[in-house]
């Protein structure tokens, strides 16, 4: 661990250089149009940043309380590391400028446009300099985040935090290079509004493999049959939805990257239409299905709606809005019950819900809305072909290493036990065992 | 002196308690467990798969008493506690050699 | 249930061509006045959207654990069946323009105006048509939310969602355009600037109507005597009044319709200072009467106050607020108690909170402020009068119809074993259970 | 009690006349830059405010079930006594226009300035007086809430509250007004951007003196040793430290006081890199120390990231808010301990992440970023001196006070029992004990 | 009539509850427990300070049986909840004098 | 061998655990149970209607012992556990017929 300290607190000292410094950032004037989206990329930021939270509730919640410390944990570690990698190489790497389109660096460190020592406004109409990091940090942090739910309850911590480091600082951004750094597949007419696949399949390719690497938990599949392992906080789970379908406001709202009245609250309607649609496909699902509403599912199903609609949320009207939603929040429940047929074990359903629907939601592109069109559908399936294997590829490769290195998975000892006493020694709820003072107990 | 220790479901401890209050007894222990017996548990479904959950929930209540009260308290907790359903659960007495009453240092009967 | 999943989706696919579409939304230089005043109303609504979730957490820590999962699973379809029959009927059904002032239909779908094929920014001069809707249907959703904590922990799960649909698709809107729609009560001169009547009162007389047709949870009412029944987690509770109250910047401050500084300012200054007074008034009424300060009781008393001063919000200064939430802050201490002694079982206070405090807010506009005076008190107490009666009425029938056809309560051994297992098979807390696994337990 | 609430009833009657009604508030074409930063500051009222439900979740998280209901009561009061307090003269004394530069009253109540009847628009650019007392009287809740923590689990709730009222209606506003209000220390150039020492110094002094007046609870210090008391629930405090994250956008980003693109989103970027970077140095320190990763100073870490830069925001540039963060993690883990061996009793770690790291936070002006420097090192030094030995002074004086009135602490056998019963008579969790009809119990 | 009561680690239940379905108990108790034994504890830290917590979890499974069927029933537990390692666990054997099912109010073997 | 099961205060656990340690015992099983008895409970109020909780939180101590040792541990516990104060507790002696210590199998006083 020392050694680790120091290479880093190394590594951080070598690249200050680069972080230029923003002393005399006195503005001169802005423009009320920039100063207005401005105001409103600063609140779809912290909507986004919101979403966090809302991950770490929602696995915490479905999965059991002896590993809630570690989830939570990582969850905490996860915008951190996001953003401190974004802040040296990760934003510069995604947005390099011009770029033979495959691969572009524009340098360490984020080296702010100025004019008269001051902040240069000019940048974007919609947003500063600043916003436009932040914003596209947060983002960024979210596509580990979906991975952390399915590997939950069994991978070694630190092994995690590196995977997580490289996903999020070298992955993500050369991916996301590709189409919203302006690279080839943006000029072959892919298209993708918020990241239905640029954040979600990506988050959710990831997922998938490291499920499949790390194995089930102890005690999921047993003699060829599932037994569930239900998460400890059906509230915990809940806020956590909420509080993402409240992200996705910011999430998608912000990214039409300015205030514009119409195209926002056009784009705000059509992924709450879709929430709702999720939410009333899953439950009309699972209650066909199952014979009692399963509430898990319907959490899913509201996500899988959001992600659904992610791709072109302003693009669709608000019947394929609707629709949209629908079918993800069938597909979310149908194919996790899938996945599990197929003994891949993910406690969240992180992959249903962000690769299966994030697929959909971008094929849909092609199918409802503006674009609609067969052209545009083998463009969007070639997107998400690409996007498939690279990933793929990529997280295959990251989690071999870290494997052969460090490990991946705790000892069967430690995930019986819990991670939270392996990995942290705390536990999530110290009162419920048994402690002298602890209880409220009458003299 | 014996060790009565009843197995009961949730909702009747109330009524056992009182039962038991009327006819003298004053203390007695009550303690969560989970029972498993002729009475099905429940089916519950998580993400798509059934699955019963065998042990229900129910409470242990222990009292002790002297002998010559056994029986009678026998029968107020199987009363008190009786439904007629499967599940009602089941009454297990003990002998009991010793009873120390911690505040005092009183032994045997004087401790109950 | 298959039955059900056939016809709603014809229903759906006969609605889809009046959902028109939003292919060319691109709009044409949008003033600088909307746009500002569209990111406030957009703001606002992400916080009316809060409170969903602000109700989901209050109610589920205001009852017992064995009915979270239900409470749960109820509070997530509201939103989703609020935003949809809205969308589908509700909203023309509200706002259906010039009408005879009782009952008006601008037809099914939104079809939104255009000027030269994109979005018609002269709509409004505070927002857009999106987020006209989108706002108004967040609100709509609270309604009915306010009548789900006053049946908890009895009603079956798909009678409650029958009457939520008819009640915030039908009853909601249909009152409220007889004044947010301009119809007859708004001719007359009625007052109620964020809903204290139209939201609050008509979901708590849902609520109160709903919790008398019902009865009492059993072990409520034991041989006369009242017999507390605790809710299972304060800490939720305390959460969810937390997010309503921040639910409530968006309420009051988004009535205003745009982002007028002084006026949306004021509204926010009034909504804090009643919401604290109401925190006041219920603590030292419940130190009072009970010697032990009641947490439960302080956190009705800040919605109280919330609910209190949003008749009036834009028409209060600082001392009316404060005396309003004082007063408001008492009242539901008190009226708790009463509406306890009167034998109607509410587990959260909904009646108290919403339909007490809904008529003393909408009266207390003649009493305090700008408009006070005898004849608008008159006025006031005719509005009360008269969506009392009618939403009781409007109620009582669905209800009625719903317990002929479907049935209302759950069976007594249901209700005993919980609803969470009884409609859902599923455990808000399962490691609380003894699983194995689920434990954190040494080797 | 009863006394009490006619004494209170009474201050505020009289005080009536001193709240100016805003009878006629409509305003008469405010100007669109006023418009949107006052949109902006009341989005950050907004965050500031939730950060209440942020402390009140910490603070619950990081202490005994059994004292549970004790802290949520006393979170939920001290925005109202903050509020109303601040209202009634907090604000005019923290504010007193052109004063001596030590103590200044506008007067009582908020007579708003008005022209031609209704409010003067030209108050300030950047909001109006309504948002600007808002957003202000949000931050002085804030001050107190520090201090909760820090005497949480054994302090005579009464106690506590006359102290609050106190600390935040005078002691805040007044120490306040020597750099914000324009006072002496304003004048000789001592910056403190968003209140490192302002709100989180002070507040961090008065939990020292508090804490250690009080003495540690009950078993925390055995024999000479130390014996932790976790908290019960690691979800609830991260959930609290994710919402403070959230409104430090607001404290530090509203602190602008205007939307100034370029500087709001400059701070908002040295924000999250603080906090990020708070984040990883706790990471890294307890790690080290106790070769495993504690959750709970984790958290500690990113509110120290954040309470370091606050004082600073607007001044550094990336690569300076990194090792300010960086440090002032590492530095929250080392006082953590260091605290807890001077057998100091701080349950949550209030006085470590405030007022360890606010100093640090105020310091680092002089160290780092656009004002570095020994000079303005030295007024900052001078700064904290000041406000550190005024702030101990005045709340060893009111806790002295109250502690010879109406005495600190709680009896030991209330503390072993628990404040929930004692104080409240009421449980946090009530279906953990065992009453019948709570527990889901098969018939 | 014997009661058996076994502390054995948590993830033993399932196999020694189907253990003894196995060889015809039907009935039985559960009960979460904390232990204190040969097994130590493990180590936690919280804010830079490490303390053991003593006291591990376990479960109690509590079984009442006939005299005849005693050997079968510990060495069928026995059998199932071995690991063979320390914290394994313990088994109690406690005569029983009377048993009763309060649904029926039977007494002694009838009521098992 | 008697197997020795004492009602006693949350707060004292620490302190009887660590007085049977010193005379010798090694193990012992911890329970939360709730109490009912001489000592009253405490009332509560929830939205203004109050109430009595009866049950009182305590915890169970139980510990197999042999029985040349069992007058050493009841003074043990009983002066360890004791505050003077109602409430203190009861502790209640069984005999034990048999101890099986699973990871070996071994029987009787070797168990224990
Ligand atoms: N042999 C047994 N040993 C220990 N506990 C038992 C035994 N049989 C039943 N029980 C307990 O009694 C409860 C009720 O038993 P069950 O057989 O379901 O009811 P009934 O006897 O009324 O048919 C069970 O849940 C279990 O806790
Ligand atoms: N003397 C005893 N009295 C009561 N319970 C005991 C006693 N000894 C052990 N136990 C219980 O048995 C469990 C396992 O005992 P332990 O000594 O750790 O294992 P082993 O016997 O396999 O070495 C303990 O956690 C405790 O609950
Ligand atoms: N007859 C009994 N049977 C079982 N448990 C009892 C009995 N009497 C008391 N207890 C247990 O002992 C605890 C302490 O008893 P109590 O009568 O309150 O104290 P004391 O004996 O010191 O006056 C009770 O809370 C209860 O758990």
């Amino acid at each position: 661990m020392i050694r680790f300290t120091a290479i880093l607190t190394l590594i951080f000292t070598l690249s200050v250089p680069f972080m230029v410094f923003a002393e005399e950032a006195a503005p001169a004037g802005p423009s009320l149009g920039l100063t207005i989206s401005n105001v409103w990329m600063m609140v779809a930021t912290f909507l986004v940043f919101i979403m966090h939270l809302g991950f770490a509730s929602l696995e915490a919640g479905l999965t059991r309380s002896k590993n809630t410390v570690n989830i939570l944990f990582k969850n905490t570690l996860i915008p951190a590391i996001g953003l401190l990698t974004y802040a040296w190489f990760g934003f510069n790497l995604m947005y390099p400028g011009t770029f033979n389109g495959i691969l572009g660096f524009a340098g360490f460190g984020l080296p702010f446009p100025t004019v008269g020592g001051a902040l240069d406004l000019s940048y974007n109409e919609g947003y500063t300099y600043w916003t436009d990091f932040l914003f596209q940090g947060m983002f960024a942090a979210t596509a580990a985040t979906i991975v952390s739910g399915a590997v939950a309850e069994r991978i070694k911590l630190n092994s995690f935090l590196v995977f997580s480091a490289v996903f999020v600082g070298l992955v993500y951004p050369i991916l996301g290079s590709w189409k919203w750094g302006g690279g080839w597949l943006d000029s072959m007419g892919f298209y993708d509004f918020a990241g239905s696949t640029l954040v979600h399949s990506v988050g959710g390719w990831g997922a998938l493999i490291g499920a499949i690497m790390l194995g089930a938990r102890k005690g999921k599949y047993v003699d060829g049959k599932i037994k569930p392992i239900p998460g400890h906080s059906m509230p915990l789970a809940t806020i956590g939805v909420f509080l993402l379908w409240l992200g996705w406001f910011g999430f998608n709202g912000g990214s039409v990257l300015s205030a514009d009245p119409a195209l926002v609250s056009l784009t705000l309607v059509t992924t709450c239409i879709a929430a709702a649609a999720g939410i009333i496909g899953a439950m009309l699902t699972t209650w066909t299905i199952s014979k009692k509403p399963d509430l898990s599912m319907v959490l899913n199903g509201c996500l899988a709606g959001l992600v659904g609609i992610t791709a072109g949320a302003d693009q669709m009207g608000l019947g394929s809005s609707f629709w949209i939603g629908l079918i993800a929040g069938g597909l979310v429940v149908v194919s996790v019950m899938m996945i599990d047929k197929m003994k891949v074990d993910d406690p969240v359903g992180a992959v249903p819900v962000h690769l299966v629907c994030g697929i959909w939601g971008t094929l849909a592109v092609g199918i409802f809305g503006a674009m609609a069109g067969m052209k545009q559908f083998g463009i969007q399936l070639l997107g998400v072909g690409v996007y498939g294997i690279t990933t793929a590829l990529a997280t295959l490769i990251i989690f071999s290493m870290v494997k052969a290195t460090m490990g991946l998975r705790v000892s069967e000892e430690e995930e019986v036990e819990g991670l939270d006493l392996g990995e942290h020694g705390l536990e999530a709820y110290p009162d419920l065992a048994l402690q002298p003072g602890a209880k409220s107990s009458a003299l | 002196m014996k060790m009565v220790s009843a197995i009961i479901k949730h909702f009747k401890l109330d009524e056992v308690r009182d039962a038991l209050n009327k006819i003298g007894v004053q203390g007695m222990t009550a303690i969560d467990v989970k029972g498993f017996g002729r009475q099905k548990g429940h089916m519950e479904v998580y993400r798509g798969v059934e699955y019963e959950v065998k042990f229900l929930p129910k409470v242990k209540v222990e009292v002790a008493v002297s002998d010559y009260k056994l029986d009678e308290v026998l029968s107020s907790i199987q009363s008190s506690a009786k439904t007629g359903e499967i599940g009602d659960g089941k009454i297990f007495v003990y002998g009991l050699e010793d009873v120390v009453r911690i505040r005092t240092g009183e032994h045997g009967e004087d401790a109950l």
